[in-house]
């Protein structure tokens, strides 16, 4: 299935865009989006295989299950204030 | 539980500070210390001149975590009363983006609140900032 | 340097807060960072139930010791400015006695000075406070 | 010499007067001046042979000089704010 993961900040500034979308099994973990989104990207393997995930709108476990309905957002690199 | 959090369009204002800001030691008699703290944009970024930054927010995970941060950092240090306002959006170089206002029984435990809300708000808090160079 | 000291006569208002708050912020564009502490007399002092305190400051030495210390304050944190106000006579319960403004160019920096301040305050600075009872 | 020491705070509002006034030899130092306090009130002798003596508006060690024209002051149990 495809889920699309929202960024923002640098990450999405420098990338051009506002989410990406991978494709990871059915079922499918928190940690199998991370490993995607770094398969997808190798020169930020390192960012994005340890990157925290929301899912609708709360932090959630690596080996929580995801489904294609989630709101999942990547929530690195924050810097209020 | 006396929390506030206000998510704002723009630079912060005033206002809010002006009008509030003793009213609830006047009221409730076991206020013995406020501190507003203010986080003002700065021209300097690294080595580069700034106009501005930008602060995207995703919302509503940002005011959801704000208020549960403001909670856990209320009971935890005693505190009588947490209001954060957070900007999103523009705010100029000399413009205030963020206000913490902690009413509390001592100074203590204010400044030690005060001093661990915002990191934990730099760790976890989904706002981000982009910079905007001259 | 930018230090003032103001002894002032009764409460503190809001008045030097609001109209001053942003304006060195907006003026030189190194602070990062503002904090406002403000000390309020409280309903108990120990067991006993207060109408407010009476404070005594020992003139000239009191705004000179506070101008030495806010000025030590401020070379020792890199601070860009300390503004202190306090009260003298009596100031009722829910009113404020205390004020210390601080602008820094971070936080860290503005939070430690403003607890050093208090506390060497409280030790050197010849102002007493009488309780006056209910 | 008599040497005459502001007082202020909870120790005026006890002792109901804002000075007191001591004799000490001439030429006479801080510290005379802290052992004539102490001696003319026995029961705060603690406090009064160890209290901080400021002379003429500033802190002073107990070893400098006192002249009868100073003006000094008990600056004890302070707490501003």
């Amino acid at each position: 299935m495809t889920v699309r993961v929202l960024i923002f900040g640098e990450l999405a500034r420098e990338l051009s865009c506002s989410e990406i979308a991978v494709d990871v099994p059915n079922p499918a973990t928190v940690r199998d989006v991370n490993r995607a989104l770094a398969a997808k990207f190798p020169a930020k393997e390192a960012l994005f295989v340890s990157a925290r995930l929301a899912v609708n709108h709360a932090f959630t476990a690596v080996d929580s299950p995801i489904q294609q309905s989630d709101e999942v957002a990547l929530i690195e690199l924050v810097g209020g204030g | 539980m006396n929390v506030a959090v206000h998510i704002v369009d723009g630079p912060l204002q005033d206002a809010i500070k002006c009008r509030g800001a003793n009213e609830l030691a006047q009221r409730t008699t076991n206020v013995g210390a406020t501190i507003v703290f203010e986080g003002v944009v700065r021209a300097l970024e690294g080595e580069r001149r700034l106009d501005a930054l930008e602060y995207q927010a995703y919302e509503p995970m940002a005011s959801q975590i704000l208020t549960a941060l403001a909670r856990d950092i209320l009971a935890k240090h005693g505190l009588i009363s947490i209001t954060v306002e957070h900007s999103r959006g523009r705010v100029a170089v000399g413009e205030r983006s963020f206000r913490l206002a902690v009413h509390s029984a001592h100074r203590k435990e204010g400044l030690a609140a005060t001093d661990e809300f915002i990191d934990r708000m730099k760790c976890d808090v989904p706002i981000w900032k982009l910079p905007v160079y001259s």
